[in-house]
């Protein structure tokens, strides 16, 4: 890549750093490039994949928080592992899991939150403020109160639900728990896709979508020609991320404590049953591992599903 | 230059992240004070409010100032807490394991084992010295309560207080129902019979029975456990487990005809607020008869201070002992049975000053402690019989649970496998709510329990 | 015409449907601190104020949220930081192994936040000295939430075009200038939803902040939030609505003015 | 204002991609010079790497008396206009000319006055506080310029500066620039992808293709003497005829007609070899009788270009366009004849011009 001939006035230091410079918009360069990640990566490093690494430890003893075992916790190879996924209601709970992910998740908050940001999205004022006030509220009230908040809602004999439409005694939690955790948690999460998709919104540029209403083209065919392509990437981050988190969501306890009969005991809340209240830390370690390993393959598919559009 | 300048810039944050919160911490204990510390959990507006402001309002300067005049320099700081058990478990937990955590702290007594086990606590004549042994308090405190802080045969904590489960009745509901206003049972029948006439005289709840895995703990302790004390049996005896028994099989049969025979309300057992429901619904006079412990006379039906109150607590709210089965077939031959818990308290192994945080301990339990805690209607029974005597008199329930409820209580088995005992009893009669039949829940009960407690070798069935 | 009119009907009866979907399992928030007895029921208050008059008198009530604001501003700002200076480079520069590293980081801080990883995350903060430290808390908890936020800041990145900073490069601005001057103004909706996903994410977070700190002066709401009960487990519903409605000021506040100030959105209005 | 020099300019994209392959150019001070090229042919690869957004394989950039090769885009002294202007959307019109001079550090009153100055000088001071979602293209354009305009650069860079803008605003646009920079006097450098604007606009201009310059000289230059068949199809609003032939003695054989061998290249070339006859239909005579050396056949197509007209005539089934004023347009069907100019038509040879 060298060239021989310089001229003369070249200064000198210059002659060290032929090529050295890098070529990404900023100018950052590799080595600047691992400064900026650098203290991330030793937070994540000391509090995250080290503390996720010794959960998956864990999972191989047959460590509790009491007793014997805390003292002195025996490596019990895989046999967590084996007696987690030879117990059917592991299976149950990964089957609940998933119907809660597609029904609150990719169904509820996904497709709610993308319309409210499309319905708010050239808004400004009271209302817009008021819908998205009201959606975060929902999102950031701490759960121990939330709970409260939907026990008052959906009560058989006293809930506003039943008051408003004249059903007095019909027990929703209990008939429908999946159901009520469902639009509970759809409730309580949107905000989170409507502020995504707010943000990713007003980075599709205006003059695309002029034109294409100028094309003549629909409302949905706007959003699948000019939005949808635009904000991708968006979605994909969003569907990841909320599915992982619902995955992992613990709150569907505080409404109906996984009950009636475990018929809404999604497995954040059967690791929480058997970590927390058993005090089998190892067990519910090895719980966490497939349950790890489920969101692995959620994730995988994800990618495929929106690579494979580009 | 830039470039060398953006380096350090990150460089010193992420030193500083980790440095300065190293820094952070300094530790206590400085040469002639003795610093104490003390947990428990309460906490002032809150939960247990009042332990924790008879901790910081009187416990702490009176225990500071009778050291004083021996010539001590000792403070004392209180660690309030306000959680779950299960979550203050693990937070001692945790900060046992890592050798840190209070000087001096309560815990429920049903942990005891496990602690010990797990060497969280140790006993107290072992590194308190005899002291611990030669207390005079120990004369005033019931064996059976002792037993509670002990484990294989050994102190590792004093009990601070103790509790006993009784049947409640609305005599209101009652009178309606032509019951009599001193009802006292003698067999499980006469109870059905009850149920039955408060159902005929329209009553919405004849009886609730804690079932079902919502309720949790309070699911065994108000429920299944006094039951099958009632019929004889015991979750576990002479380490070995109570399989698909007949003591069994009769309390999950009792829950069947309740919740077959529609003298209870199933769905409130499967609800996650199912308990306060039941509380309230019996405060609005829906429930007949409902098994509780002596805490629902005093924190939730209390006219003032419950969370539930009635006015008129003392004129309607009726009690009763729980009967055996048949009498004479309960737990030792008894006519009568109940199920007891308590808290205790201990000294942390880990503490720099044990012998000062045991005195700290025996203060608290000293009668002036005890009769300072449970004034102004902060009543409630005390290990200490003397103290007992003295101030639960203005009490007419609590002198009936200390006079007649505790000579026939029982204690869980204090071991770690047990919550997961407790959670598989809680799984059998939430599956007889669901209208499983008897021998059906307690043959999967059974199955359970060989899962948990290590095989077939450790039940007797 | 007729058309405009219907949809015109159509969004506004959506909006009513959506209000009320979010606004009806609110109203016992609103009507319960105002009750003398509150149950889990919706009933006309009877607008008495000394259920506030507890929560003030309340000796952790109050102080315990403004712990909530340092714990979770404190967290946001951090993630935001980082996350943003990590997502840049992450965006802008193609390193070996970027993509598999930031998916299995994802899946890793799933773990994390599960019942099961106290016990690691308790004994690392015990040995690094950071128990009863906010400070070690606000780093623990950064380190949990950083793995989604470089995530959804690097989208963001991403889809910022890179001539705004060519441009700055050619005029000569430093890296540094450039993420400064140009990147973050441009990316500032994003960095906005990434700091109130912070600070929802920490507000609420009780586990953690429980089992790091003891001293309860410097425990946050969450945490008091769980103290309100009786020795037998049953809520106290005057001090709980109550708390809780003041509980959630501050966040909304907080939203309102973060929207107000940095949510706005840019449109480049460039291509034409 | 400085000399741009380039030697052996060398781009490999990692993967093996060539796009300069060894170019050498030189800039004289002051020019206006084009980049004309189609797309993927490496004019903008050529400008960013002058401009250091792409790093050099190999060879040197030089600008004035330094060699740039291995400077950072920033210390080149010089100043880009991007093809979508890169005006940062949140800094209002003063903020926006102002920012090179905010990272020369120079004074915030000092930058407001500069900023004044130059805006003025666009017809830009009525519009100094708006942001730039608030402007129109054309303004944008020529906030751009002003932005350009404020750094003094050594030279300017221009990558589509008109491409973003519609069709009328862009012949005006052309017009301003051009005179703005001869007003100006800075070396600039400009990449477009249509031919107009660089015969228009440029002093001088390079034709690209592929990573090589097939071409450099004056806009009248490669209008009038494409040096390849290359540059003969790409320039021009009407492509050039570009028909096979083969030498025969003094004369050509074209499409069934013999011509005479232009004067261009008389003497050069052998008899036999094969050629391409080129002659742009602006240099054709189109008459409907025959004609000495014209070619005639029937008109198929009339484009109507406004004052003239293009008329396509089938000949011996090849195609041969010529230009035919106002007024005088055939119908289709007519037959028709088109004699070229003799002193404009070139022959190639392999491809080059003979």
């Amino acid at each position: 890549m060298a060239q021989a001939t310089s001229p003369p006035e070249v200064v000198q230091e210059d002659r060290s750093r032929r090529g050295g410079y890098s070529s990404d918009a900023a100018g950052l360069g590799r080595g600047r490039a691992a400064a900026f990640v650098a203290p991330a990566l030793l937070l994540i490093a000391v509090f995250l994949v080290f503390p996720a690494l010794w959960v998956l430890y864990l999972g191989l003893t047959n460590y509790r928080l009491t007793g014997a075992a805390a003292a002195e916790p025996q490596f019990v190879g895989l046999d967590n592992l084996i007696e987690a996924v030879t117990t059917p209601e592991l299976w149950n709970s990964t089957w609940l899991t998933l119907q809660f992910v597609l029904g609150s998740a990719v169904i509820g908050q996904v497709v709610l939150g993308f319309t409210i940001a499309w319905l708010m999205r050239d808004r400004t004022g009271p209302l817009k403020r008021a819908v998205e006030g009201l959606v975060i509220l929902a999102w950031i009230l701490p759960s121990a109160i939330v709970s409260f908040l939907w026990v008052a809602l959906l009560d058989a004999d006293d809930g506003t639900l039943n008051a408003m439409l004249g059903i007095p005694g019909f027990p929703w939690l209990l008939d429908h728990p999946m159901l009520s955790i469902i639009i509970f948690n759809t409730w309580r999460g949107t905000a989170f896709s409507m502020m995504l998709y707010g943000a990713a919104l007003g980075n599709v540029p205006p003059s695309h979508l002029e034109s294409a209403r100028l094309a003549g083209a629909s409302g949905w065919q706007q959003l699948r020609d000019v939005v949808f392509p635009h904000i991708r990437g968006h979605i994909l981050t969003n569907l990841l991320l909320i599915s992982l988190w619902t995955f992992n969501d613990f709150s569907p306890f505080l409404l109906t404590a996984g009950g009636p009969d475990g018929r809404s005991e999604v497995l954040a809340v059967h690791v929480y049953k058997v970590a927390l209240q058993s005090g089998e830390l190892g067990h519910g370690a090895a719980v966490s591992t497939v349950i790890l390993l489920i969101n692995l393959v959620v994730a995988v598919f994800y990618l495929r599903l929106l690579r494979s559009k580009k | 230059m830039v470039r060398k300048r953006s380096m350090s810039v990150v460089a010193a944050i992420a030193a500083a992240g980790l440095g300065l919160a190293a820094c952070g911490q300094s530790s206590g204990g400085g040469g002639d004070t003795v610093e104490l510390t003390i947990a428990a959990n309460a906490i002032a507006g809150g939960k247990n409010s009042a332990s924790a402001e008879h901790i910081t309002k009187w416990v702490i300067p009176k225990f500071e100032e009778a050291q004083k005049a021996k010539g001590k320099d000792v403070t004392v700081k209180f660690v309030p807490s306000g959680v779950d058990d299960e979550q203050y478990k693990t937070k001692l937990s945790l900060d046992l394991k890592s050798g840190k955590g209070a000087d001096v702290f309560d815990f429920d007594s049903i942990w005891v084992g496990e602690f010990a086990e797990a060497g969280y606590v140790k006993p107290l004549s072992e590194f308190v010295g005899p002291e611990a042994d030669s207390w005079d308090g120990w004369a005033q405190i019931p064996g059976a309560v002792q037993e509670m802080a002990s484990f294989n045969g050994k102190k590792y904590a004093l009990p601070v207080g103790t509790d006993g489960r009784v049947l409640y009745f609305n005599k209101t509901l009652f009178a309606k129902a032509g019951l009599p206003a001193d009802w006292q049972p003698t067999s499980w029948q006469e109870i059905l019979d009850a149920s039955a006439k408060l159902k005929s005289a329209g009553v919405p709840v004849p009886i609730q029975l804690n079932a079902g895995t919502a309720m949790g703990e309070a699911t065994s302790m108000q429920g299944a456990l006094p039951l099958l004390a009632g019929a004889g049996g015991e979750v576990q005896q002479d380490g070995k487990w109570s399989g698909a028994s007949q003591p069994v099989k009769d309390v999950l049969g009792l829950y069947q005809k309740i919740y077959g025979g529609g003298l209870g309300d199933p769905k409130l057992q499967q609800e996650a607020k199912g308990r306060d429901k039941s509380f309230q619904q019996f405060a609005e006079g829906e429930v007949g008869i409902l098994l509780e412990g002596d805490y629902f006379w005093r924190s939730v039906v209390n006219p003032k201070t419950g969370v539930a109150p009635m006015a008129d607590r003392d004129q309607t709210v009726g009690y009763a002992m729980i009967p055996a089965i048949e009498p004479g077939k309960g737990i030792h031959g008894q006519d009568f049975v109940s199920m007891s818990g308590g808290g205790v308290r201990t000294v942390n192994p880990n503490s720099a000053h044990p012998k000062e945080a045991f005195e700290l301990l025996t203060f608290m339990l000293s009668p002036d402690a005890l009769r300072e805690e449970t004034k102004d209607g902060n009543m409630r029974i005390t290990p200490r019989t003397d103290v007992n005597k003295e101030i639960l008199a203005g009490d007419p329930l609590l002198t009936f649970v200390s006079e007649k409820v505790l000579p026939v209580t029982a204690y869980r088995p204090p071991l770690a496998v047990y919550t997961q005992v407790s959670v598989a009893l809680q799984e059998a009669t939430a599956a007889i709510v669901s209208g499983t039949a008897p021998d059906q829940a307690a043959a999967d009960y059974q199955k359970k329990l060989e899962g948990i407690v290590g095989g077939a070798g450790n039940i007797a069935s | 015409m007729t058309r405009f009119v219907l949809g015109r009907i159509g969004f506004y009866t959506l909006i009513a449907v959506l209000l009320a979907f979010f606004t009806i399992p609110l109203l016992w928030l609103v009507t319960a601190p105002f009750t003398s007895n509150p149950t889990y029921e919706v009933k006309v208050p009877d607008f008495t104020l000394e259920n506030f008059q507890a929560v003030i008198d309340h000796p952790y009530a109050l102080p315990s949220l403004w712990n909530s604001v340092v714990l979770s501003v404190g967290t946001a700002l951090l993630v935001v930081l980082l996350a943003a200076l990590a997502a840049y480079a992450l965006s802008r520069v193609r390193l070996p192994g970027r993509d598999a590293l930031l998916y299995a980081l994802l899946l890793l801080s799933s773990i994390i936040t599960g019942t099961a990883a106290m016990v690691p995350l308790f004994q690392l903060a015990v040995e690094l000295n950071l128990i009863d430290s906010q400070f070690g808390l606000i780093l623990i908890l950064t380190g949990g939430l950083l793995p989604a936020a470089i995530f959804m800041m690097k989208d963001f990145m991403d889809s910022t075009p890179k001539s705004y900073e060519e441009s700055a490069r050619v005029f000569g601005a430093s890296p540094l200038q450039i993420v400064r001057h140009v990147v973050v103004p441009l990316v500032r909706p994003g960095l906005a939803t990434i700091g109130v996903w912070a600070v929802a994410n920490v507000w609420g977070n009780f586990l953690m902040p429980y089992l790091l700190l003891s001293d309860v002066e410097k425990q946050p709401a969450a945490v008091i939030t769980y103290t309100l009960y009786t020795e037998g487990g049953q809520a106290n519903l005057k001090m709980l609505s109550t708390f809780g409605l003041l509980y959630s000021v501050p966040v909304v506040l907080m939203y309102l003015f973060v929207s107000k100030k940095y949510g706005f959105r840019f449109h480049g209005g460039i291509k034409r | 204002m400085a000399a741009i020099e380039l030697r052996a300019l060398t781009k490999v994209y990692p993967g093996g991609v060539k796009a300069l392959d060894a170019l050498d150019l030189t800039i004289p001070e002051g020019e206006f010079f084009a980049l004309l090229g189609p797309s993927g042919c490496g004019k903008t690869t050529l400008l960013r790497t002058i401009a250091g957004l792409e790093t050099a394989t190999g060879g040197a950039v030089v600008i004035g008396d330094r060699d740039v090769t291995n400077l950072q885009p920033g210390a080149r002294d010089i100043a880009m206009v991007f093809q979508d202007y890169a005006l940062f959307p949140h800094m209002d019109v003063t903020d926006n000319i102002g920012y090179p001079l905010r990272i020369k550090k120079v004074a915030k009153p000092a930058r407001r006055e500069k900023a004044a100055e130059v805006g003025a000088r666009l017809g830009l001071d009525h519009l100094m506080d708006r942001r730039p979602g608030q402007l129109s293209g054309g303004q944008q354009q020529r906030v751009a310029l002003a932005r350009v305009m404020a750094t003094q650069a050594q030279a300017f860079l221009f990558d589509e500066p008109l491409s973003n803008l519609d069709a009328r605003l862009r012949l005006e646009a052309r017009t301003f620039l051009k005179k703005l920079q001869r007003e100006l006097g800075v070396t600039t450098v400009f990449v477009t992808h249509d031919q107009a604007e660089a015969l228009a606009m440029a002093d001088r201009m390079a034709v690209m293709e592929a990573g090589h310059i097939r071409q450099i000289g004056t806009p009248a230059e490669v209008f009038q003497r494409p040096a390849n068949t290359f540059v003969a199809s790409f320039i021009g609003s009407t492509p050039m005829n570009l028909l096979d032939g083969v030498v025969r003695g003094d004369t050509l054989e074209v499409a069934g007609h013999s011509v005479a061998v232009p004067t261009s290249a008389k003497g050069r070339v052998p008899d036999g070899a094969e050629i391409v006859y080129g002659v742009r239909p602006e240099y054709m005579t189109y008459a409907a009788e025959p004609a000495e050396g014209a070619f005639g056949g029937k008109v198929a197509i009339v484009e109507n270009l406004g004052a003239t007209h293009l008329v396509t005539l089938d000949v011996n089934d090849v195609t041969v366009q010529a230009i035919v004023p106002e007024g005088s347009e055939p119908a289709i069907g007519d037959d028709g004849y088109a004699l070229p100019r003799h002193d404009r038509a070139l022959v190639y040879r392999n491809g080059e011009l003979v």
